[in-house]
């Protein structure tokens, strides 16, 4: 029986989580809550039971995500998300683990736990949601706030420079990495659905919008008007290609940048080792 | 009142051994097997513990052996009865700590100023380096020494002890040195 | 069931550019207001401009004979307030 | 008794021993001296049991690890000292607040900061009570001899899982290095405890129901009962609340469930004080100097008692005014500036004088340190 449209869009709410009361936490137009249908509508595709599932996440707006849906969920302390994923992983590697995480969390306070869980190439499917700013503490300066931008600590533009995820993530030895938008629907819901399809480490950064604080204070709009903002400034990996570092200053790269399938996956290894061990 | 600190002494169920020389003389390694070889040998109890720490490496390094037929409260060393020094950094730094009449056992190739008339002295390093052919097993040929002056354990225990930790195809060479530093004992142990 | 009788409408309508039929009665989508935070996308998305905000700013489907169903709208929704009619 | 396997342990490797005897399967650490012998100890013998060992970036991620693992099931431990102890005291704070079970050996060594790596000290015992913020119980206990590590590493792993709350082992430099010949315990020698699983329906499913005990049911992830866990304060589904009623229920849950069964918990060694004149209170390594002192002060006529606390935290106060209370004088000795001498302090009767021997040197108190101060105040 083919899936009618009420069924399609409706596929969220079985994820709800019942006990929580909805609408969520996040400001009017927070990108999070699109990632978050982007998310369960994959999860659904793939035919995941909601019991294999585990969320985990760290401190942030972002982090919120996981506590709304339903399945396994762990909201952590700032930072350590990976660690603790890395935990749960570890301890029972036949669960899809997802790690929540914002550019604060997952790049700042948490980077150390980034760069590790790369390295390791334990699989992981890291969603880290970009939005260039802490949203949760008020719009200071995060590690993704552009160059020149004004956040409440960068109040006369940032003299810092900012981290590419991905091209951290990469460096760093993740397997999978890809960059999207919040705007780029179809697309994000590609990247996500090959993320977590994918045996090892995965870095999805989906850029988001926070207009309450990112937007308000650098003249970028309102939600709407960010999220026309990414498609303007989205630039597929193929034209990328054909352009210069000049012309790429300010754009998002989007689309799958790097993928690794010959790599061994960290558990796979260790479990090899205990086969082995155990004789 | 005072008079407890006059009244106290050293219980003597307790057997206090240090082994004391330079780091890399392997005293850590012979203090290890010297409990194996006790423990072996009967229902005694045995504590280990040893300096430890970047000093350990190249200075000097003791590690103390307490042996009891009961429970060993306090676990390293009071007063000892039995001080082994490879170096004579290690004598002039813990011969203070033998207990009158306590077993001085001396590495007399190495050491040359001797503060009192009652030792035991046996060239370990040279009869390790002229024998064997390697300094290394000088540590275990002291065991092999304190075994025949103690009888603490027997020599079988400790050459089990010692094969059992020591690198594999070393076996030969620490089974001479036991037997070397036993029989250089024995010939000067004094009843 | 009803699933037969808009598939039969559909074929039956063929001056509609649509894909579907949306009379004004039979509204292409349902949203649940009380979810809805009134951010707006849906209403400068929808590329048929089928919305137009109440004076709350939450969206009225104003052209629901427009809406082609691209599912833009509720794929954005970052509130899951839009759920398609379309059975 | 004869026919029982010997083994020369270190106090780390002794650790190691008891853990897996508990039916530990994983570890997570980072290499901290005089720790480190705990985290290679596991590394060697978990892949050979099917167990888990991870050597995570550093000690905040070692901790989140292993309470990850707690969740998915696994009794989980860790080994560290001061400085990692440190860095785990936030996410110390988040299995408090979710009530995850874990072990952490704290191997002390001289502070603060970098402090002594190689020397002795027992100056994380506030911090074992008190490390991370906030209102919490905790557990801490402190064996003394090597064959005491290992059983007192089951006793950790066992009121953990009883209590749902992690659990500290305080061992320190000498402990941690020094070896014993001890009996390796076998299978029925010792009792297991495993953590309660839940018996209800998913749907009837409260995380963190209030029971009887106190202590909730604990499923793992992956057993159906998809629960949030949150550092948040939570009411009973697992949910963050900031409803003054659900936060003073957590909050007095996690406390009573420790406070109102501290006799399951409590431990101590006490030793003849019915006619001592003098008591001295130690725990961990300075108990065996202690125990020393008393020995060779009775056989000089002194009437000498000793208590030692294996549980330091929850504190038994109640033991320590009753075992004291025929005394004229109390020596807590103990290897810091004066930590668990202001509990005694506490409820040591006003006509009880409270004397210390402290050592922070990175050297252990003697046995003659102790008859000194024996001397002094007799």
């Amino acid at each position: 029986m083919a899936t009618t449209e009420k069924q399609k869009s409706d596929i969220t709410h079985k994820y709800l989580r019942p006990q929580k009361s909805f609408p969520s936490v996040w400001c009017p137009g927070c990108g999070n809550g699109i990632v978050m249908g982007a998310f369960v509508r994959v999860v659904d595709k793939l035919g995941y039971s909601k019991d294999e599932v585990a969320m985990v996440s760290g401190i942030g707006c972002t982090s919120r995500l996981p506590v709304y849906l339903d399945f396994n969920s762990l909201h952590t302390t700032h930072g350590r998300a990976l660690a603790f994923a890395t935990g749960v992983k570890f301890g029972q590697p036949k669960m899809k683990v997802v790690v929540i995480t914002g550019d604060g969390d997952a790049l700042a306070i948490g980077g150390n736990h980034f760069i590790h869980a790369c390295r390791r190439n334990i699989d992981i499917t890291c969603i880290l949601i970009n939005n260039h700013t802490y949203g949760m503490t008020g719009g200071q300066g995060s590690p993704t706030t552009p160059e020149d931008a004004i956040s409440t600590t960068t109040p006369y533009g940032n003299v810092e420079k900012h981290f590419d995820p991905c091209d951290l993530a990469m460096a760093a030895g993740a397997t999978y990495v890809a960059r999207g938008t919040v705007t780029h629907y179809p697309q994000m819901e590609k990247i996500i659905s090959a993320g977590l399809e994918h045996e090892g480490f995965s870095l999805i950064e989906i850029i988001s919008n926070c207009h309450t604080y990112y937007g308000r204070l650098n003249r970028k709009g309102d939600a709407p008007a960010m999220l026309e903002q990414f498609k303007e400034n989205a630039i597929t990996t193929g034209k990328a290609k054909k352009m210069d570092e000049q012309e790429l200053v300010g754009k998002y790269v989007i689309g799958k940048l790097h993928e690794d399938n010959v790599k061994s996956e960290f558990c796979c290894e260790y479990q090899k080792l205990i086969d082995h061990q155990k004789g | 009142m005072s008079k407890l600190l006059d009244k106290i002494e050293i219980p003597k169920d307790r057997f206090e051994i240090r082994l004391s020389g330079s780091g890399g003389q392997g005293m850590i390694f012979g203090s290890v097997v010297l409990c194996e070889a006790i423990g072996q040998s009967g229902n005694k109890s045995v504590v280990q513990s040893q300096s430890y720490g970047p000093e350990a490496r190249g200075g000097a390094s003791k590690a103390d052996v307490v042996i009891s037929d009961n429970e060993i409260y306090y676990p390293k060393a009071m007063k000892l009865d039995l001080l082994l020094a490879m170096t004579q950094e290690s004598l002039d730094k813990y011969y203070g700590d033998l207990k009158d009449h306590g077993v001085l056992i001396i590495d007399t190739s190495l050491v040359t100023e001797i503060p009192t008339e009652e030792f035991y002295g046996i060239e370990f390093t040279r009869l390790a380096r002229n024998e064997i052919g390697s300094i290394v097993v000088s540590n275990v040929m002291a065991l092999g020494a304190i075994c025949a002056l103690t009888g603490l354990f027997t020599k079988e225990a400790l050459t089990e002890a010692v094969l059992a930790r020591a690198p594999r195809g070393t076996e030969e060479r620490n089974t001479k040195a036991i037997e070397i530093g036993y029989a250089e004992a024995l010939k000067i142990k004094k009843d | 069931m009803s699933d037969s009788n808009q598939a039969g409408q559909e074929k039956t309508t063929p001056k509609k550019k649509s894909k579907y039929d949306f009379t004004d009665d039979n509204l292409p989508l349902e949203i649940n207001l009380s979810w809805c935070k009134a951010c707006n996308i849906c209403i400068a998305m929808c590329p048929q401009q089928i919305f137009e905000p109440d004076r709350d700013g939450r969206p009225v489907q104003t052209r629901p004979a427009d809406c082609t169903q691209c599912t833009i709208c509720w794929v954005h929704c970052p509130d899951f307030c839009i759920i398609s009619t379309v059975k | 008794m004869a026919n029982k396997k010997k083994k020369l342990l270190q106090g780390n490797g002794a650790c190691v021993e008891g853990a897996i005897y508990a039916g530990m399967t994983f570890y997570a650490g980072y290499p901290i001296t005089p720790s480190t012998e705990i985290a290679e100890g596991c590394a060697k013998i978990l892949p050979k049991l099917g167990g888990r060992f991870i050597q995570m970036e550093d000690e905040i991620a070692s901790i989140a690890a292993i309470i990850g693992a707690s969740i998915t099931g696994h009794k989980a431990f860790t080994g560290t000292s001061g400085p990692g102890y440190s860095l785990m005291s936030e996410s110390l704070g988040y299995a408090y607040m979710t009530e995850t079970p874990i072990v952490v050996v704290n191997v002390q060594r001289g502070g603060p900061s970098t402090g002594l790596p190689t020397k002795v000290g027992q100056a994380d015992t506030m911090q074992a009570r008190w490390g991370t913020h906030g209102d919490y119980n905790a557990i801490a206990i402190a064996p003394s001899t090597v064959g005491e590590c290992l059983t007192e590493t089951i006793r950790a792993f066992n009121l953990a899982e009883r209590f749902r709350t992690p659990v500290t082992v305080l061992l320190d430099e000498v402990m941690g290095h020094m070896r014993e010949i001890i009996e390796l315990p076998e299978k029925g020698d010792h009792e297991v405890f495993d953590r309660v699983k839940p018996t209800a329906k998913p749907e009837d499913f409260e995380a963190f129901e209030m029971t009887d005990n106190l202590v909730s049911p604990m499923p793992s992830y992956g057993e159906g009962y998809r629960y949030n866990v949150t550092g948040l304060t939570h009411d009973v589904h697992g949910f963050s609340t900031n409803r003054t009623d659900e936060t003073i229920m957590k909050l007095d849950k996690l406390y009573n469930k420790i406070e109102h069964f501290k006799d399951e918990i409590f431990k101590s060694r006490v030793e003849l004080v019915d006619d001592a004149d003098v008591i001295f209170i130690s725990y961990g390594t300075v108990s065996r100097a202690a125990l020393q002192a008393m020995q060779i002060a009775r056989k000089a006529g002194a009437k000498v008692g000793s208590i030692q606390l294996y549980t330091i935290w929850p504190f038994d106060y109640e033991m320590i005014k009753r075992a004291t209370k025929n005394c004229k004088k109390v020596i807590v000795a103990e290897m810091n500036m004066g930590q668990i001498c202001h509990e005694v302090q506490k409820v040591l009767d006003p006509s009880i004088k409270l004397e210390t021997v402290q050592r922070y040197d990175g050297e252990i108190i003697t046995p003659m340190e102790l008859l000194e101060k024996l001397e002094e105040v007799l």
